[in-house]
């Protein structure tokens, strides 16, 4: 089939150029769990034109997996300072309550205002971190809890419809055959990268999340830098928020971003950021993502129920933890080949 | 104030336009009637419904009323509040408990019922002939257990209905939209022609799967769901759903009558049924506009 | 040197803050509401938060340590069902509660040995373990499960409480949160094994080098949580007189919650158990006042609970900030 | 001749891309202190770990008393005997005083912490170090000198054989110092073999019997002190002949022409930490500061670089007022500082050399303006040269450098922004010889450019050597200032002690 053709030799290429980077690993992972439905899952790599789209279940993979892809984006930064935001969930469900809310009055307005509140949670968020010096996850926590209060308040409790082209194409609109949410997440993933890799950003971040003290001692805005991640990681959130609420057309304060939040932090630290901080992998965070979404779209095609899926999903993340682990890599590494101290201590013998 | 009851409430929470509709049901007529209601919501926990009974009891509150958030779980609190000496009402889902003299009513609809109507009513639009994907709602909640049971008995003589696809949607437009992608994709997908949801918000998100996987609901595929909310309406107008069984949640009226018996001190049938109605295509255009939920 | 002598106390600092805002917040209710000052409202609060805090006391261990456990909320729930389902079957109920303990303390073993063997974050194997714990539970039964037993019956709930008036006893419930608070303050304070969980916790590598048993300590704080998280499960169970798989989604981040109000950072090294039962009771306390007030509808409810904890955090902070080094 | 109590053979460690230890042989007496010398990275602290079970070794056996041992933590050495301080404080800091000097070996009663005894043991600990301090304090908020004293106070607290000391004096002053060496002699003189790590010289000579000398991981060779000249000490260490040593050490008193001013206090001051200071700090030349540990040296260095804020007095740069609100104020003003404390306010320990290097000149530059990757790798590349950085590439991590080559790191990081005023505060410590007299050539260079130069030091006759005028502190305050020929030793000495007897 075509998609055997093109997808295995470029995961193989991925793999092979990512073979002493962090990366290896969650694409090891990825690549061990689409290896299992195509050998497993009847119809998981499917894939056919209908209406000038392409259909199948791994585009849906791509489309659903976007909003936790856009997360991840921003958690990467937050994370990356030593901190963490539990409030995109939330943050989400603001944003596309008030897209919802205001779609009838203009497209602009509808899309202005969604992303304005999610930057206002944002610097919320950032403002409570380094402003009032609070821990992250305390801080974040006020938002989780009040921010769905919010969003419920926007649409007083009742799902909003919109039927406004323009905001369904968002989240369920397509460019060149492919969802345009994958155009959505690649842009910003080019955006973030440049932002982080061609300014000085990406080093003042894991400079910061590294020491914070010597950070501070060297003269780096610590607490401006925090302040933008917060605010990144609303804007991130905002958009995601609003593809949700595209997806189903629909505003639901209740349930867009749900429990989101747990998804994309594991996205992050799947893809090789550690949660204390410094060092991170933007493009890491993005095959966390997949990997996790792809996780989700297979138990659903296998029919397992979303009350007992949970035991495969922790199945599969305690897998990918000991893959990165370091220590199991040296043992399995010393099954390989002998242990040199062995060796050694032979000879000296 | 002598006169008036003050009545505690203990809502589920607010996870469903369903669920607004009953509140404001129960708060409006409460306001309407001049009662004093102390209204508290659990945000879909048990725990904090345990907490507010019990806070019902600190406040003094002549009756108390709640909506339980699963069936079990409230022996203790229920003894307190007897000991207590304030009568309870159950709204919209039932206890279970080994002493019937815990509550003194129990208003609400019958979800099995619920689930045998929409069986009923497919096995005579399909004339027994369906190959059903079913929407559960959330596992374990008593909505989701009892309207797959009540299906399940309507549809269980009939050789030619079978149930190829079960999965949770979780009562939710989201994961009712992916999970219907998901049946539909599966190597059994094409065959479907039947879509029964748990309730309306899953069927209309699975709506949108099957348009975007470019077949007609409510023609290529048959769709069936419960509660009968506005957007449901619509849906059947608008010819892409077949069919709702409603679950009404305007209940304020009901209860505050019972509220009145209560402390009346008249008796009461344990068991109290919602007026309900069943809807399809052709009485869809008609009952639009005078659903307020 | 007047300077150094203050100094210690100001580690005290934030759980003295936490404190006062808490009488404060109950002085405000008692104003503000007919029937808040009663007894009654009290003993509730004790009794009401009991699994939360038996639970956070458990995970105020493991963050100490410098780890998370984000599996509480599942454990809690896992072993209500366990024990449900086992007292179903026939099983005795002290047999049954025993099987509850033994799990979630070899649950939390499990994860810590995951967690020292194979230098894995905690965060994403504790999360591993919450999935795993949740989904268990709806293996065990797939839906709510009362228990029918005259020990749960009779026994707990009214050989087990002490009588304050006709109407009104202090559950067994509140008497079990202040034990294991006590149990776990005199750990944390006066055992070896709790200073070593703080030394580890403020640093690790230091802590290997000064020749703090680095593997044991961790398995054992992990087996610690676990055995709380099932503790608070088995007193939810008195509670509730039930099990029920889909229950106490979240119970871990109130946890962490309760521990950071009371003075306990998530870096680890630095808090205190007391502290730990102030945060619970702040936290029972701010639920008790939006239900008091009785007008909120959903909505306003979590803005009220955020707007509060905004609002309790910030004066927390306020009062105990400190020139940082 | 005494028995031998510690012997290993054949100690190999690597690590990815270094060989630290390379079949080292190394032998401690009873009764006897044993130097360990060598360069940065000569493999020292490398050797220590592998003999206490913080690195497992690659191959090699240790002894001690005859018994093999293999300890596969620091727990195990010391219950094999061996109690080790190691370098850099490796304390707990969240815990108090006299729990860190006591933590693993608490008295119990009915298995409750007797608290009484651990304060009591460890005020008598520190006592015999001569040091009273209030043991309830947190250990994070002490000194960093304090804190290395708790640390040797800890290690000296148990009944133990070997007593390892990597670099323990590197931030004591000569008082401190002096006390140790005491405590040390007494338990040399109790049969307990010593092994003591220093850069330097005059300790060395002052306290060792015997010096094992290393070099890039391997065993240069073992002399007995008397045998051994410093001259030759240090030509083993550098790998060079003595007379190359010679010439290195020849240096050229300082220039004495000081240009302008270039920043002035009146009267700053902040509560609790310094009393009312005038200072003037002028271009081209070297400022010391003097004074016992705890005098407020540190404390003066941060309320400069803008890291506390004065809540009195004023501050001047080239005349006009200015008032730095944060380390980034100060660095526009070109202000550097590098901080006593490497390891928790210096290094990003889980970044590359080269991105510790450019930090601070990247902060400077902002957040926009990227310095470009190829101005990097040379700044990279002519720091490591000059400065003599050891590393594996511009890459390695800074964590997995030796400490002194950590210092030099910082020190470049600093003098890549190419500051007017350099703030430096024990910047020598940990350094080795032959590193040393290139940071001190270094400064008289930097200086002679037209830096203005602030030197903290606790060594008197260093910072004697390379200063031109010398601000005594004493009690956090300013007691005296030493300008000309009054820049020596002794002057300072008899000022902080004219002081202390008023
Ligand atoms: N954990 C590690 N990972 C990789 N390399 C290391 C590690 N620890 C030490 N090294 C390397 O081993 C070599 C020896 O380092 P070591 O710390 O033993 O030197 P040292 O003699 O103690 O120097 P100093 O006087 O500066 O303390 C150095 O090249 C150092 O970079
Ligand atoms: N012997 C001591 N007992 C108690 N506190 C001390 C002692 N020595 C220093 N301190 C405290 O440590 C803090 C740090 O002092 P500071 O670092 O400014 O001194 P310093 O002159 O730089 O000494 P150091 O040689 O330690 O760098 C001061 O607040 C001081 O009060
Ligand atoms: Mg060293
Ligand atoms: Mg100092």
């Amino acid at each position: 089939m075509i998609v055997d053709l093109l997808l295995w030799p470029a995961l193989a290429a991925l793999l092979w150029v990512n073979r002493r980077r962090p990366l290896l690993w969650p694409l090891v992972a990825l690549a061990l769990l689409l290896l299992f439905n195509r050998l497993f899952t009847p119809g998981f790599f499917a894939l056919e034109i209908r209406d000038g789209r392409l259909y199948g279940t791994l585009v849906d993979v791509l489309n659903q997996g976007s909003k936790v892809m856009l997360l991840a984006l921003g958690m990467t930064l937050v994370i990356a300072t030593g901190g963490v935001d539990l409030s995109v969930g939330a943050t989400m469900a603001i944003a596309g309550a008030v897209m919802a809310r205001l779609a009838g009055v203009s497209i602009p307005v509808a899309l202005g205002g969604g992303l304005g509140v999610a930057l206002l949670a944002g610097a919320w968020n950032g403002l409570l971190v380094s402003a009032f010096r609070i821990q992250p996850i305390i801080a974040t926590l006020i938002l989780m809890v009040a921010g769905r209060g919010v969003a419920q308040l926007v649409t007083d409790g009742q799902i909003i419809n919109f039927e406004q082209p323009a905001l369904v194409y968002l989240g369920n609109g397509s460019l060149l055959g492919l969802p345009f949410t994958l155009a959505l997440v690649l842009g910003m993933f080019v955006l973030t990268a440049l932002l982080v890799r061609r300014t000085a950003l990406g080093l003042f971040i894991e400079a910061i999340g590294d020491n914070e003290t010597a950070a501070r001692f060297t003269g780096l805005p610590a607490r401006p830098v925090k302040f933008l991640v917060y605010v990144f990681a609303g804007l991130c959130a905002g958009l995601a928020g609003l593809v949700a609420a595209s997806n189903i057309k629909s505003a639901d304060a209740n349930h867009i971003g749900l429990y989101l939040e747990l998804d994309a932090i594991l996205a992050v630290v799947v893809g090789g950021t550690a949660l204390t901080g410094g060092r991170f992998q933007l493009a890491g965070s993005l095959v966390g993502a997949l990997l996790i979404q792809t996780l989700g779209t297979t138990l659903y095609a296998r029919n397992v129920g979303a009350d007992v899926a949970t035991v495969p999903k922790a199945i599969v993340i305690l897998a990918v933890c000991l893959l990165q682990s370091p220590v199991l890599r040296a043992k399995l590494a010393g099954l390989r080949r002998p242990a040199p101290a062995a060796l050694r201590k032979e000879g000296a013998a | 104030a002598a006169d008036k009851p003050v009545v505690g409430f203990s809502q589920i929470g607010a996870e469903s336009a369903w669920r607004t509709a009953n509140t404001d049901s129960i708060k409006g007529e409460a306001a309407k009637r001049g009662i004093t209601l102390k209204f508290a919501d659990a945000q879909q926990k048990q725990e904090n419904q345990i907490k507010a009974l019990r806070s019902f009891i600190a406040q003094n509150v002549d009756v108390i009323a709640f909506s339980p958030v699963v069936e079990t779980g409230w022996e203790p609190v229920l003894r307190e509040i007897k000991k207590a000496g304030i009568p309870v009402i159950l709204t919209d889902r039932a206890v279970k408990v080994s002493d019937p003299s815990l509550f003194v009513t129990f208003v609400g609809s019958d979800f099995v019922e619920e689930g045998r109507r929409a069986g009923k009513w497919l096995v005579e639009k399909t004339k027994g002939q369906a190959v059903i994907a079913e929407l559960v709602g959330t596992p374990g909640s008593a909505p989701a257990i009892d309207r797959k049971k009540g299906f399940e008995e309507a549809i269980a003589g009939q050789a030619g209905m079978k149930i190829i696809k079960s999965q949770s949607g979780d009562f939710t437009r989201a994961k009712g939209k992916e999970v219907m992608e998901t049946f539909l994709k599966s190597p059994e997908g094409k065959s479907i022609n039947v879509l029964y949801a748990h309730n309306d918000d899953m069927a209309l998100g699975a709506i949108q799967a099957i348009e975007e996987a470019g077949l007609k609901p409510g023609t290529d595929i048959v769709i069936v769901s419960i509660d009968g909310v506005k957007g449901a309406f619509e849906a059947m107008v608008a010819g892409k759903l077949n069919c709702t069984v409603e679950c009404n949640p305007l209940i304020g009226a009901q209860l505050f009558d019972l509220v009145a018996d209560v402390v009346a001190g008249k008796t009461l049938p344990k068991r109290i049924a919602v007026e309900e109605g069943l809807y399809d295509q052709s009485q869809a255009a008609a009952a639009l506009p005078s659903r307020q939920y | 040197m007047n300077l150094a002598k203050l100094r210690p106390s100001a580690r005290l600092l934030p759980v003295l803050a936490s404190l006062g805002v808490l009488i404060l917040l109950y002085a405000g209710g008692c104003l503000m509401f007919e029937n808040f000052g009663s007894l009654r409202v009290l003993i509730n609060l004790f009794g009401d938060n009991a699994f939360l805090g038996v639970a956070a006391v458990g995970a105020t261990f493991v963050i100490l340590s410098g780890g998370i456990d984000l599996s509480v909320g599942a454990v809690v729930a896992f072993t209500g069902v366990l024990i449900a389902s086992l007292i179903g079957h026939g099983q005795p109920p002290l047999l049954a509660i025993g099987l509850a303990l033994g799990f979630g303390a070899g649950f939390g073993a499990l994860m810590g040995a995951l967690i020292h063997l194979y230098a894995l974050p905690p965060f994403l194997v504790t999360l591993g373990g919450m999935f795993l714990a949740r989904g268990l539970a709806f293996v065990v039964h797939p839906e709510s499960l009362s228990i029918d037993h005259p020990f749960y019956g009779e026994f707990i709930s009214q050989t087990l409480s002490v009588p304050v008036s006709r109407r009104l006893a202090i559950p067994f419930t509140a008497f079990a949160l202040i034990a294991v608070v006590l149990a776990g303050t005199a750990l944390a304070r006066w055992s070896r094994f709790g200073r070593n969980v703080l030394a580890l916790g403020s640093s690790e590598s230091s802590a290997r080098l000064m020749g703090v048993p680095i593997g044991s300590t961790k398995i054992l704080v992990y087996t610690l949580g676990g055995f709380l998280s099932a503790l608070g499960g088995v007193v939810a169970t008195f509670y509730m007189q039930s099990g029920n798989p889909a229950s106490f989604v979240g119970l871990e981040l109130d946890a962490i919650a309760a521990a950071v109000i009371g003075g306990t950072l998530l870096r680890g090294g630095v808090g205190y158990i007391p502290g730990t039962l102030v945060g619970v009771l702040i936290l029972g306390l701010i639920q008790t006042l939006v239900i008091f007030q009785g007008t909120l509808n959903s909505w306003w409810t979590r803005i009220a609970v955020g707007g509060l904890l905004f609002v309790f955090i910030v004066l927390q902070q306020l009062t105990s900030r400190r020139r940082d080094g | 001749m005494s028995a031998p109590v510690l012997v290993c053979r054949g100690l190999t460690k690597r690590f990815p891309g270094v060989v630290a230890l390379d079949g080292v042989d190394f032998c401690a007496r009873g009764g006897e202190v044993h130097a360990l010398m060598g360069e940065n990275g000569a493999g020292k602290s490398t050797l220590i770990k592998a003999l206490t079970g913080v690195h497992p070794r690659d191959a090699g056996e240790a002894e001690v008393d005859g018994r093999p041992v293999h300890p596969r933590s620091p727990r195990e050495a010391e219950a094999a005997g061996i109690s080790t301080v190691y370098q850099e404080v490796n304390l707990i800091p969240d815990l108090s005083v006299a729990e860190n000097i006591c933590l693993g070996r608490q008295r119990t009663r009915l298995g409750f912490i007797r608290w009484g005894d651990a304060r009591t043991r460890a005020r008598a600990a520190l006592a015999r170090l001569g040091l009273e301090l209030d043991v309830d304090r947190t250990l994070s908020e002490c000194s960093i000198a304090i804190q290395q004293l708790v640390a040797i106070a800890r290690a000296t607290d148990i009944d133990a054989r070997v007593l390892i000391l990597d670099e323990p004096t590197s931030s004591l002053d000569a008082g401190e110092v002096a006390q140790l060496f005491t405590v040390v002699r007494r338990l040399r003189d109790r049969g307990l073999a010593i092994v003591f790590v220093s850069h330097f010289l005059d300790q060395v000579y002052a306290l060792a019997d015997r010096i094992t000398v290393l070099r890039n991981g391997r065993l240069v060779g073992e002399f007995p002190v008397a045998e051994l000249p410093r001259l030759q000490l240090v030509a083993h260490m550098m790998g060079r002949s003595v007379d190359e040593v010679e010439a290195l050490r020849h240096r050229e008193r300082p220039a004495a022409a000081p240009g302008e001013p270039l920043l002035s206090t009146r009267g700053l001051a902040l509560r609790h930490a310094v009393l009312p200071l005038d200072l003037e700090l002028r271009r081209g030349e070297v400022l010391g500061l003097g004074g016992l540990l705890g005098s407020g040296r540190t404390e003066v260095a941060r309320l400069l670089f803008g890291l506390d804020r004065a809540d009195a007095g004023e501050t001047r740069l080239e005349g006009r007022p200015v008032t730095f609100h944060s380390p980034a104020d100060a660095m526009r003003a070109g202000l550097a500082l590098t901080p006593e404390d490497r390891k928790t306010q210096a290094i990003l320990p889980n970044l590359t050399v080269r991105e510790n290097l450019i930090v601070a000149l990247q902060a400077r530059r902002g957040l926009w303006k990227q310095i470009p990757r190829a101005e990097q790798d040379r700044l990279v590349a002519d720091f490591t040269r000059a400065l003599g950085i050891k590393t594996s590439g511009p890459e390695q991590l800074i964590r997995n450098l030796s400490g002194g080559n950590q210092q030099k790191v910082i020190l470049a990081r600093w003098l890549a922004t190419e500051p007017r005023l350099l703030i430096l505060d024990e910047p020598t410590r940990g350094i080795d010889v032959g590193a040393q007299a290139d940071i001190e050539r270094l400064l008289a260079r930097l200086r002679d450019e037209g830096l203005a130069i602030v030197f903290i030091c606790a060594d008197t006759a260093e910072l004697s050597r390379n200063s031109q005028r010398i601000a005594v502190l004493r009690d956090h305050a300013k007691v005296a200032e030493l300008t000309g020929p009054d820049v020596n030793e002794q002057a300072v000495m008899r000022a902080i002690a004219r002081e202390t007897a008023a």
